[in-house]
């Protein structure tokens, strides 16, 4: 009888708490959008998956190791982000599975990829505003990067504590891009610029493919260190992709590891919602700086892209300056898509895809920076 | 601390204004390196064509040289008379012949050429290799001829 | 020659014992069982050559780290075990591979499953009759629960020192299942109780499907914390294979990570059989106890399956009940094979999935009651 | 201790009943739950048709609604007039036809469905999306439309 | 303005120093060699990026933990170099995609496989007498060998600060195998002896090749413990191959697992080669050892060949002996070749094949000699 | 210290002897045991044959009992009358079927095997078992029935 009730006080029904539920709420409304709305499913349903775990009552999953006991599997796996390990390796298979000639032969769209990461500053001076610290301020600010893996790595290094509220923002908006960016876009382009047909894109050769990811570490590395390891394991895995000798090399970053370290990073950010860090003022502050981010990126990036049309003589649609936040391909397709309510013959997204990827390479950069002066 | 004050306090308008810099200071470089890329090869490709043939070398005649070498010694590629059974062995013998062509090709090229060498049974093996996944598709009826390297 | 009076010194052959050279044996038997009778291979053979590894006089594959030199392959491979990650990985591998239908179609079969249990807490019962402590006794019960990464899972948090005991006889009876069970089948039942043929399961709906994981961890969960490690990522895994939107992660659980884990696993059970824990009166009580385990659940399921048939008027064919014990999908097989013999017409493998994968369940949430109330 | 006395000692007869019951109540539990899911889910799918119009929509409608408005603004799907080389634009312009049918999907129908929109070369594309692997059988002679995302 | 000037202080361009920017120079050739070349690209790639990353100025990839902060990717990376985990795990997987029947069905060259080993003990005494430690002679020595795992075991278990120097050294030489070979070989044998026409190669059958793993390990297990790490996993590897129940591990050894530690071998491999360690004289003493090692090694492996020639009254080609320094397919290809040159119609690559493998066994035994006795 | 001093210091010139020795010596005896190996599986199977009766058992005499009994029992493997839809479901069936014939088989043997068990519809079933990756090809022409096992 002693052993019973000793039993039922440890059941997580006895021990249930509002917060948790709360979460565990959340958590099951995120699922939902993961699967039913499809909202970027492969990192959201690990991850409302890993919340839900958490936050159930008595929850062991990320139990420290006490007494000689072993903690819990998240809190094992959740190592892989707090060393800064699972980023980078998730960027080489990314690296791996991009086609950089788009930005290879039309390089000036590297400098759309560069406007947009100006959300990324604007909305660190909002978080800063907003009483954040620095620290905080530049990993909110990197929501607008709209690279998920380069959230997790700058927010794991700066402020694991606000990585739950800041992946979920990231992948959110990721997968609202097509919701977000057309009104911004339509309001800051005329008709006449929406309906630029942009000129064939030329062949790349080989070489050119093999050496772009060699020269851009080289560049990049000595400009700044700190963004080494995330676009160092980039241009590697974009290597082993074009390089033609290690296809092998190329296959398991796209695929084997990749696929194992998507469901560890998914379920261990997820593991970081716990109710007493996620349930607070910041996280709908974040929620709503993000959005901020990602308004102020898009915008940029098409102003940007105005610029570069007047300075080419018309022959660069704005709207692919929309795409320079990166959230690779999505913002690319809502260009094309765009770009076609005007020109039904208009077929904008491989031109797109150029500040699409040079944003990935953008938002890394800028992650560097933060983690440079910061 | 709030607003304005907050910025100024974490030094945040220049923070910010070095990040945005920055970025558009690398990716500009970045830029103007890529954009002249095509260029310096070219460049590079043809100056290797236009120095005096004693400072550096012909490609075209290399290949030429090489191209009469091989004609000269090994005009085809050696295999034995009969076809082994084990498909690895098969494979081993026929990696010679697939890196003699462009890779990806066509699988009538590697026919040819392997007709041209004598090979048992070509059209069988082809056959064989196809199905073993040693000869895989890169799209475009094209095939790339995969066998797997035993060391690593 | 002194170097060379040194170097002999060093051989196995000079540091023979008796007992490794029993354990070296008893690995090749097991290597024999695994390789020529099929049994359980895909442990069996890594388990064995563990065995045989860390058996050799002087082997250096679980040696500690010490004086600065690394310890061995196998002690660090082990950690995985050790700190309780393999088993729930290996889990969600599993619900990825699981098809549940046959048990959301007929959820009256859960409680197959439940009665296959029984025999876990019997064994427990005479298992501390034998003079183990609880914590061991527990852990021999699980073996009757016939799901090896449970079985692992409890006793390395539990009783370590029995891990390799315990997984040998789980898996071995688990490779027994056709030639333990249906005699028990056939005693305790009739032939006309054999001969019942099952009515046709509904079709399940995707819904259906992809909510049965959310529930069985909502409810599990809050009732029992402790079987969240087990049950959250088998669940986890079932979800990815049939919310529709991550066939990447159900295809990398399946595969990729669940391959790299079962050979880790299996070699560190195995590492773990040395002379000094195996060659026990301890492991022959354990094994006596695994034959129990595995013979009362099949009673007890068999028998509910009789209550059921009472119950529905003659609906249930009692022979399902025998595969609650899980070893899937062998002891829904055996069903299969044993009602057939009175039958042949009589087609009950998919009825005899449900209780199968119930016993999944079941087992899983045995193992959190242990690990609750211990 | 040995025996029943060391049953009783460890309190095993309680333990053992306690787990046996814990076993059987949270299956019996879930078993109920899993057996009226079906039955509230179909309460919960007639509930949306059956309230008025103004309280919930009715879904019929606004498929019907998303049928017509597509309809009326892009009864075709995008794509350029000339087929590109790379097989991963072409995949890219296919991912949206290919997403406007049922998945898994007959390969006549994704063909049909090509024809309609007026893509160039519908049958040669589809051979090579299949020799690529994109289009990928998911048994029954279906096919599911694999394309990369590359953004993760 | 402050900020600034701290921000162009911490930039790689003024931190850069000039033996950073000569190993990158060298990591950049060594590159070129992978991929323009072919050198061993699998390897060489990842070794060469991994060289370059960390060479840059400042480069976090091998920082330490410190100050609560975690240390650089690669720097976790390197534990698996460290602890030994990487080499004996691509050891199976080599097992695994290894055929052993051309030394099962003619075990003597086995002996040629030993004979080429005596390459690794000449080197290991003239980098004695270059001045070397007993421990790094060993490591230096073991290139001879021509197995990049096995070279990098050793070395990162008894000199790790050669480890980058040893390893540059052995994949490159065992890429130049086709032009350091031949000559070798044309010297030693006179053209009668080269135009041998071995007989067939008897079949194997499926219990000798199963029980061939058994037997090495045993043997060699019992003779010298500490190649078990290496060997037992070659040999289990090779049992999941050939036993004919473990498909799904021999697969995820030879690919997935395999694939994925050659990345992190690979990368960690090039990290330890910092402008410290490899910018010294040791290295130049390394790369003209590493030399003779191969040389001697195909020497004393062709003579072998010659004796057993005689031996067997003509029936053994001695070209074959080459092979037996390993190098898996390279030497075995180029025995082949040089063979055709004086008989068009010989064909020697499955005969080579036998000492090929025999010597992976062959350099492993040296390795655990080297660690028994050093 | 250098050359020939060094090498004395470190004992060296034993220990290489040593090296070579052991390493001659392990790969002589492994050797030997190798080159003896199929003769002892000879003559072990020899052996079997041999002995009289009581002491073992003739190897073909179990075949031809089990074959006896099975011919006597279960001729056909079960299999339901109608085919069910869902491929694993299909494959759980013929796994026994396919367990009846040597790995790997031809296809025509697994075919005329299903023919002769009453198998639903055998020729489109095993071209969707081939579809589906569980026949997989062996080489050779050969096939392996790859079948998951669900529990590990
Ligand atoms: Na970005
Ligand atoms: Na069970
Ligand atoms: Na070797």
């Amino acid at each position: 009888m002693d052993k019973f009730l000793h039993f039922i006080s440890q059941t997580g029904f006895a021990n249930i708490e509002l917060s948790s539920l709360v979460m565990m709420v959340i958590a099951l409304f995120l699922l939902y959008l993961g699967i039913a709305k499809k909202y970027e499913p492969l990192l959201l349903v690990p991850i409302s998956f890993g919340m839900l775990l958490v936050n159930f009552p008595l929850s062991p999953l990320m139990a420290l190791p006490e007494n000689g006991q072993p903690g819990g599997l998240l809190h094992y796996l959740y190592l892989g982000i707090e060393l800064g390990i699972y980023p980078p390796l998730i960027f080489m298979g990314i690296g791996a599975l991009t086609d950089f000639s788009p930005l290879i032969s039309n390089p000036k769209t590297l400098l759309l990829g560069a406007a947009a990461q100006v959300g990324i500053f604007c909305t660190f001076l909002g978080a800063l505003a907003l009483g954040f610290t620095t620290m905080e301020a530049g990993s909110i600010g990197i929501i607008g990067g709209a690279d998920g893996p380069t959230a997790i790595y700058l927010s794991s290094q700066m402020a694991p504590h606000l990585l739950g509220a800041i992946s979920v923002a990231a992948y959110s908006y990721m997968a609202l891009v097509p919701i977000i960016q057309p009104p911004i876009m339509r309001l800051l382009t005329t008709k006449k610029e929406r309906v630029i047909v942009m000129e064939e894109l030329r062949e790349t050769s080989r070489r050119e493919r093999i050496l772009f990811p060699v020269i851009v570490i080289l560049i990049t590395g000595l400009f700044l260190p700190t963004a080494l390891p995330l676009l160092g394991m980039l241009m590697l895995g974009n290597l082993f992709r074009e390089c033609g000798v290690t296809e092998r090399l190329s296959k398991a970053s796209q695929n084997e590891l990749n696929n194992i370290i998507v469901i560890f990073l998914g379920l261990t950010v997820g593991a970081k919602c716990s109710a007493y860090y996620f349930l607070t003022v910041e996280t709908i502050q974040i929620i709503v700086l993000g959005l901020v981010a990602f308004a102020i990126g898009t915008a940029t990036g098409v102003l940007m892209g105005k610029v570069l049309c007047k300075a080419t003589g018309g022959k660069v649609n704005p709207l692919i300056g929309a795409a320079g936040v990166s959230a690779v391909p999505m913002s690319a397709r809502v260009c094309q898509t765009v770009g076609q309510e005007d020109n039904r013959s208009n077929f904008l997204l491989m031109f797109a895809m150029g500040p699409n990827v040079g944003g990935v390479i953008g938002s890394a950069i800028a992650a560097g920076i933060f983690l440079a002066v910061l | 601390m709030y607003g304005i004050e907050a910025i100024n306090a974490a030094n945040g308008w220049n923070l910010a204004a070095l990040g945005i810099l920055v970025v558009f200071l690398s990716l500009i470089i970045l830029s103007i390196i890529i954009s002249q890329l095509h260029r310096i090869l070219a460049v590079w490709d043809k100056k290797e064509d236009l120095l005096p043939g004693g400072m550096t070398v012909d490609r075209s005649q290399i290949r030429g040289n090489e191209k009469a070498a091989s004609s000269g010694r090994e005009e085809t590629v050696p295999h034995p008379h009969v076809c082994p059974g084990d498909i690895n062995e098969i494979a081993a013998i026929w990696a010679p012949l697939a890196e003699k062509i462009d890779d990806p090709f066509l699988l009538a090229d590697l026919y040819k050429l392997a007709v041209k060498n004598d090979f048992p049974h070509p059209h069988m093996t082809i056959q064989r290799l196809w199905q073993e996944n040693i000869l895989v598709p890169a799209g475009d009826r094209m095939f790339r001829f995969q066998y797997e390297r035993k060391n690593v």
